[in-house]
């Protein structure tokens, strides 16, 4: 022990000071989440890979001597090589423009859905959770009708009556999956809206549009986000398999699944022809669940405390 | 209990109602015309075989007959197969489709239950690691690259399995497992996740208390409850299985629904689209309910009276 | 009440807790000691976070490990050190010498598992019965806690139990193999004024018919005096003062317990006099400050407090406290408590 | 604190049958409040006990309008509160405010604690710019906290200061009247000490008149002035602290006051206590009569048929009990 001396034993008190005082620094919700995802290697190294098939996917069929529409046909099914990188296919065109012109016209769709689907989903799902009583009980039921028959099933059905242009497939899309969008913010916004600070708002005095935008639609958007996120790849995932059975982008235009369902014909062939938009598609659909992933504990509420 | 049921079942047929009507008029906007087959039809004989299918009929009629005869069962002629039923059609299909579907749910849970367990008893070892990497690829690598991966390498290269068709027991093996790989990988994902919350729960501690193993407290008291929540997705991976083995059976030849299915498609078959499309989406909402009944018997939290 | 060795159940000796977390190391429990006498109920007091929860979590090896991580420290319990036991020789340890029962009634009961049959599983464990035999006990246990109908209550689950009920469903758990030793992790904290009550009337009757040592983790002054016999304060992962009962409350060395003392208001007082908080909030564990953890919020803090935590003091042989105001270098400070003997 | 004279205060509010019953399933009705009336003083402070689901957190909401009234009227100042239009409403909400039980729920983990506590400001158009921040400021360091603390969010704070800030968001209205939710339950007893006085201090510095609803009879009787219990949507007893205390009438309230434990040994070993037998009812079918009337061991036929009105049988004491002379 130390050697003590009288003046150690004054009584000097409390100091409170030290202990309401916040050394943290002070973040905001976005920053914080942003800290918290760059810590995520895996879902960082996901959103660099997403970056750049996208930069393939607009800049690589701009930059290359092809054209994704017109063949050669004295080039047919050729191996991969220094002219051709992915090689050709039957009808002799470049399969490197057409993977990267597939990527950019299934990402298109990918984007493009989701956001329809978000647009619809926050909107009606909003509605019917604000408005809440037998309005949301009659939206709801209609909704559990809606999407009682499976999304695949409903996307054929459209797009077999709508004919299968990259609008039409969209637009299927589009109605067929924005049941799952406005059931998630509906139960976001029926539990935001029972939580005391929104009731401290409303005895404040606010009026529901400062409610819906200070107090709802700032505390859902997390969760929104995510789930854009795994829209996307949800929706390229749909038109591949639209492409599968027939229903999918018509040539000469291409998408991946329309590419892939190709390659699987001529797989035990010419398996080249599979391998180059299969490893492409997987690896968007893998970027988004992993960078979805990625979000979610960067975003989830539940892990801030 | 009983007038849940009975709720269920009224919500059931309007649900099939709604989907039955919604697609017999979207049916009738297909751009296609169902007789010609690239040649062009006689008029006499078009004029026959409209009346034979009572195309000529006004719309609303022609919705009449088709409500009664599907309230019946039956769905009609094929328009491409003209001496065929749709409900022959489904007859020879449907039993391959269902086997298919069954074996990947059998194999879907039976792995995917023991992965997920495994891994949520292992948290952050190994074998953890090999499921986390399996699910997410399982959930984000489309079934038709993973079905090309093992017919390519399975069947071409290696030689263990044939490439396609469905002549028996061996034929079931590429098929079944590029359909349940994905069930594997969700159900392991969601079963790990159930367990570290479970594990994490009261309850568990409670047992933990009690002084029983560590085997009797997993398994009595957190895989049972791990489960129940898993048996809820059922419906809805059904029916995933159901639309992704069209892909499946395209790629392997399997003589099965899908196969019609796509062919109906392709073809503007539009009975058969319609038949097939009730069909399934029946037997979709059917399963939905056979489960939430289900649910109610084994989890005794749920009382099934609203 | 003298200290005789022979009379104790648990002798716990300088336990130290930590959990490894994304941001570090938290030392939830810093070197707490205590001990607890056959049939006796020891209450150990303080505010949430002070580490008195995974005391008793740790007595019974029932921290998740990991991120737990029990660091140092002994746990003498009938002449072995828990600590030291196998996986499989706690197991026969747990539910049939040492039992615990819960802060929340409504999650601590497997939800899909019949009562009865919780109640049992115990008994098949530990004392070897048969399904039957074990049904029976778990009907009489239910009947001994005071649950109505306890032949029909056996086959139901706990969703059709109250709180209050399942409280005593939980007691009837823990009690079924007759342990030696009870402990009761905030039992009542979640349950309703009429409802406490009961459970403390129950537990208190059992304490007597059963001869169980009891130790009550609780925040709530007022339990404390109704239940125990001797009391451990703890604070910031610390064992700051412990005594008797009365030594504690009517002649309490520290300045936490004057603080906690003080800061609750008495029902059976007329005075409207301000309460006198204790300013400030505890520190964190990761990073406990140097000297005494209390420090920073004691109004009769020295230089000396932030330096060096004290060593304890005995003032009787059950009553020691940590706290320089002990040293003889150290000026005399009245209790400033308003708590006297003889009530009032 | 002194005793305050309360006498002849004015009633601040008036509450008159008033009911509030909610829908739960397809044909049950959870009568959460069912036909209470008491009057609130201007600058006292009314505590408001009962256990759980006794009705006491719907009572405070629906008496500010954050519930819709089933039935009855609550008269604020001279306006019936329960037909006021959109705009008399916000000026009503300048008048009263609310402070909530839970301090994690009720700050907006979206807002900086200067926009929270601005919040109201901003509303009602009272301050802008400078003004504003200074107000923020002030009300900062009216709660004991600093203004560094504006810009930061919820989540940075303890459960105590998070009461806090919600204290502040409460008085940057200037309101006349609080209704104190449960404020101080999620909190550790050092804590609530803190809290209970911040608003003791507030109350006499600027005027407040409180509903103060808790569990924790001990605390409620500290910082009352008159106390009402209830019980399954009904007024069991009305009358100041001191009354209750010394002298409760309900067999109810007595049982109540017996079950608290007293941090004091020596009282607590002479204490008989009274044990109520079966839990609280649901107030989804409460019994017919007196709704005490099941666990009441003095029930008599007349508490089974009839409700007893709540009646004043001394200056100053409201009772609802057949038995009480």
């Amino acid at each position: 022990m130390a050697e003590l001396s009288k003046d150690k034993f004054v009584i000097e008190g409390k100091r409170t000071s030290d202990a309401e005082s916040i050394v943290r620094p002070s973040l905001t919700y976005w920053a914080d989440a942003w800290r918290r995802l760059k810590t995520n290697k895996m879902a960082i190294t996901a959103m660099v890979i997403l970056i750049i098939v996208t930069l393939f996917a607009i800049f690589a069929p701009i930059l290359s001597e092809f054209d994704y529409r017109t063949g050669d046909l004295l080039e047919v099914n050729r191996q991969p090589d220094a002219e051709h990188w992915f090689g050709t296919d039957e009808l002799g065109r470049d399969l490197y423009v057409r993977v990267w012109e597939g990527t950019r016209i299934s990402l298109f769709i990918g984007i493009v859905t989701a956001m329809l689907n978000f647009t619809i989903g926050v909107l009606y799902g909003g509605i019917s959770g604000y408005v809440g009583g037998n309005i949301d009980n009659i939206m709801m039921r209609i909704v559990e009708i809606l999407f009682s028959i499976p999304y695949l099933l409903w996307v054929i059905m459209l797009t077999t009556v709508m004919g299968s242009g990259l609008f039409t497939i969209i637009v299927a899309l589009s109605i067929a999956g924005w049941g799952g969008m406005a059931r998630l913010v509906r139960g976001q916004i029926l539990q935001i809206k029972e939580m005391e600070f929104v009731m401290a708002a409303k005895t404040l005095g606010a009026d529901a549009g400062r409610i819906i935008t200070k107090h709802l639609i700032p505390n859902t958007i997390g969760v929104i986000i995510i789930s854009v996120t795994f829209a996307i790849p949800t929706a390229i995932f749909a038109e591949a398999f639209l492409s599968f059975i027939g229903l999918g982008i018509k040539v000469p235009y291409a998408s991946l699944g329309s590419l892939s369902k190709d390659g699987t014909r001529m797989l035990l062939v010419h398996p080249y022809q599979l391998v180059f938009p299969s490893i492409v598609i997987s690896l968007i659909m893998l970027s988004f669940q992993i960078f979805g992933d990625g979000l979610r504990d960067a975003l989830d509420p539940r892990l801030r405390q | 209990m009983g007038r849940y049921i009975i709720k269920r079942l009224i919500f059931m047929f309007i649900s099939l109602w709604l989907i039955a009507t919604i697609t017999f008029f979207l049916m009738h906007q297909l751009p296609g015309d169902p007789f010609s087959d690239g040649k062009k039809v006689q008029p006499e004989i078009l004029k026959n075989l409209e009346a034979k299918y009572g195309l000529d009929k006004p719309l609303i009629v022609q919705y009449g007959t088709f409500l009664k005869n599907t309230a019946k069962g039956d769905l009609g002629l094929s328009l491409k197969y003209r001496t065929r039923t749709v409900n022959s059609m489904i007859a020879q299909g449907f039993p391959k489709s269902l086997t298919l579907g069954l074996w990947a749910v059998a194999v879907g849970l039976v792995f995917g239950l023991s992965f997920g367990i495994i891994a949520a008893l292992n948290n952050k070892g190994f074998f953890d690691y090999f499921v986390i990497i399996l699910a997410v690829l399982g959930v984000s690598v489309p079934n038709f690259v993973f079905a090309s991966i093992f017919q390519y390498f399975f069947a071409r290269e290696f030689g263990w399995f044939p490439v396609a068709g469905w002549k028996g027991p061996m034929y079931m093996v590429l098929p079944v497992l590029a359909l349940g790989l994905r069930l594997i990988a969700f159900q392991a994902r969601m079963m790990k996740t159930n367990m570290i919350e479970i594990m994490g729960s009261d309850y568990v501690k409670t047992a933990k208390a009690k002084g029983l193993s560590k085997t009797s407290v997993v398994i009595k008291h957190v895989i049972r409850n791990a489960i129940l929540p898993i048996v809820t997705m059922l419906g809805p991976l059904i029916a995933g299985i159901v639309t992704g083995s069209f892909v499946i059976e395209q790629i392997f030849a399997v003589p099965g629904m899908g196969k019609f299915f796509v062919d109906a498609v392709n073809q503007y078959d539009f009975t058969l689209i319609l038949g097939t499309t009730l069909f399934y989406a029946g037997l979709l909402i059917f399963m939905v309910f056979l489960v939430d009944i289900l649910y109610g018997f084994i989890d005794p939290r749920i009382r099934l009276d609203d | 009440m003298a200290r005789d060795k022979s009379r104790v159940l648990l002798d716990v000796k300088d336990l130290r807790v930590s959990f490894d977390t994304y941001a570090g190391e938290v030392q939830a429990v810093r070197g707490v000691s205590f001990y607890v006498n056959k049939g006796e109920a020891l209450a150990i007091v303080g505010e949430s976070g002070c580490g008195k929860s995974v005391t008793a979590q740790s007595t019974m090896q029932l921290i998740p490990m990991p991120p737990g991580r029990i660091k140092d420290g002994s746990v003498m319990f009938n002449g072995k050190d828990l600590t030291k036991l196998t996986d499989r020789q706690m197991e026969s340890v747990r539910g049939s010498e040492i039992s615990m029962i819960f802060q929340d009634p409504m999650t601590s009961l497997n939800p899909t598992m019949k009562v009865g049959k919780q109640i049992m599983e115990g008994l098949i464990k530990h004392q070897r019965m048969s399904k039957s035999e074990a049904k029976k006990k778990a009907i009489e246990m239910l009947d001994v806690v005071g649950i109505p109908n306890p032949d029909k209550r056996v086959e139901q689950y706990p969703h059709e139990f109250s709180g209050g009920m399942r409280q005593r469903a939980m007691i009837a758990i823990a009690l079924a193999c007759n342990p030696k030793l009870l402990i009761a992790d905030e039992p009542t904290t979640a349950l309703d004024v009429t409802i406490q009550a009961q459970i403390l009337d129950l537990m208190k009757g059992l304490q007597r018919d059963f001869d169980t040592s009891i130790i009550l983790i609780t925040h709530d002054l007022g339990v404390v005096a109704d239940m125990a016999q001797r009391v451990v304060v703890m604070y910031a992962g610390k064992v700051i003062e412990s005594g008797t009962l009365d030594e504690i409350f009517y002649d309490g060395q520290h300045p936490y317990t004057w603080g906690l003392l003080n800061s609750v208001p008495r029902l059976d007082t007329n005075a409207k006099e301000k309460l006198i908080p204790i300013e400030g909030t505890p520190p964190d564990l990761f990073s406990p400050p140097k000297g005494c953890p209390f420090a920073a919020r004691c109004d009769y803090a020295m230089p000396i407090c932030r330096e060096e935590m004290p060593e304890e003091t005995f003032l009787t042989e059950d009553h020691f406290v940590k706290c320089w105001l002990q040293h003889e270098m150290a000026p005399n400070i009245e209790n400033p408590t308003k708590i006297k003997r003889g009530g009032k | 604190m002194s005793e305050k004279n309360l006498k002849d205060r004015k009633n601040l509010i008036e509450v008159k049958n008033l009911k509030k019953h909610f829908k739960v399933g397809r044909n049950q009705i959870l009568k959460a409040v069912d036909g209470i009336s008491f009057n609130i003083r201007e600058g006292e402070t009314l505590g408001l006990v009962g256990e759980s689901g006794c009705g006491k957190s719907t009572t405070g909401r629906t008496l500010i309008r954050l519930y819709e009234a089933t039935d009855g009227d609550v008269i604020f100042d001279g306006m019936n509160i329960h037909k006021l239009n959109r705009k008399e409403m916000k000026n009503f909400a300048k008048q009263v405010q609310m402070i909530f039980q839970d301090p994690y729920a009720s700050l907006n983990p979206r807002m900086t604690v200067g926009d929270i506590i601005g919040e109201g400001m901003d509303i009602h158009n009272i301050r802008k710019g400078k003004e504003r921040t200074a107000k923020i400021y002030e009300l900062l360091e009216t709660v004991g906290l600093n203004r560094e603390h504006a810009s930061r969010f919820p989540h940075e704070f303890s459960g105590g200061q998070r009461q806090r800030i919600g204290i502040a968001r409460a008085l940057s209205i200037e309101p006349k009247f609080i209704v104190c939710d449960e404020p101080i339950s999620a909190l550790d007893v050092s804590i609530q000490a803190q809290v209970v006085n911040l608003l003791e201090d507030l109350q006499e510095k600027m005027g407040l008149t409180y509903l103060f609803i808790a569990h924790d009879l001990s605390m409620v009787k500290h910082i009352s002035d008159r106390i009402a219990v209830m019980y399954l949507g009904a007024i069991m007893e009305i009358t100041t602290s001191k009354h209750l205390y010394e002298e409760p009438l309900h067999p109810y309230t007595q049982a109540l006051l017996s079950a608290i434990p007293i941090p004091d040994p020596d009282i607590e070993r002479s204490r008989n206590r009274i044990i109520l037998e079966g839990d609280v009812p649901s107030p989804i079918n409460p019994p017919e009569g007196c709704k005490f009337q099941k666990r009441c061991k003095y029930a008599k036929d007349i508490c089974r048929e009839k409700a007893p009105e709540l009646r004043e049988v001394k200056p100053d004491h409201f009772v609802a009990c057949h038995l009480v002379k």
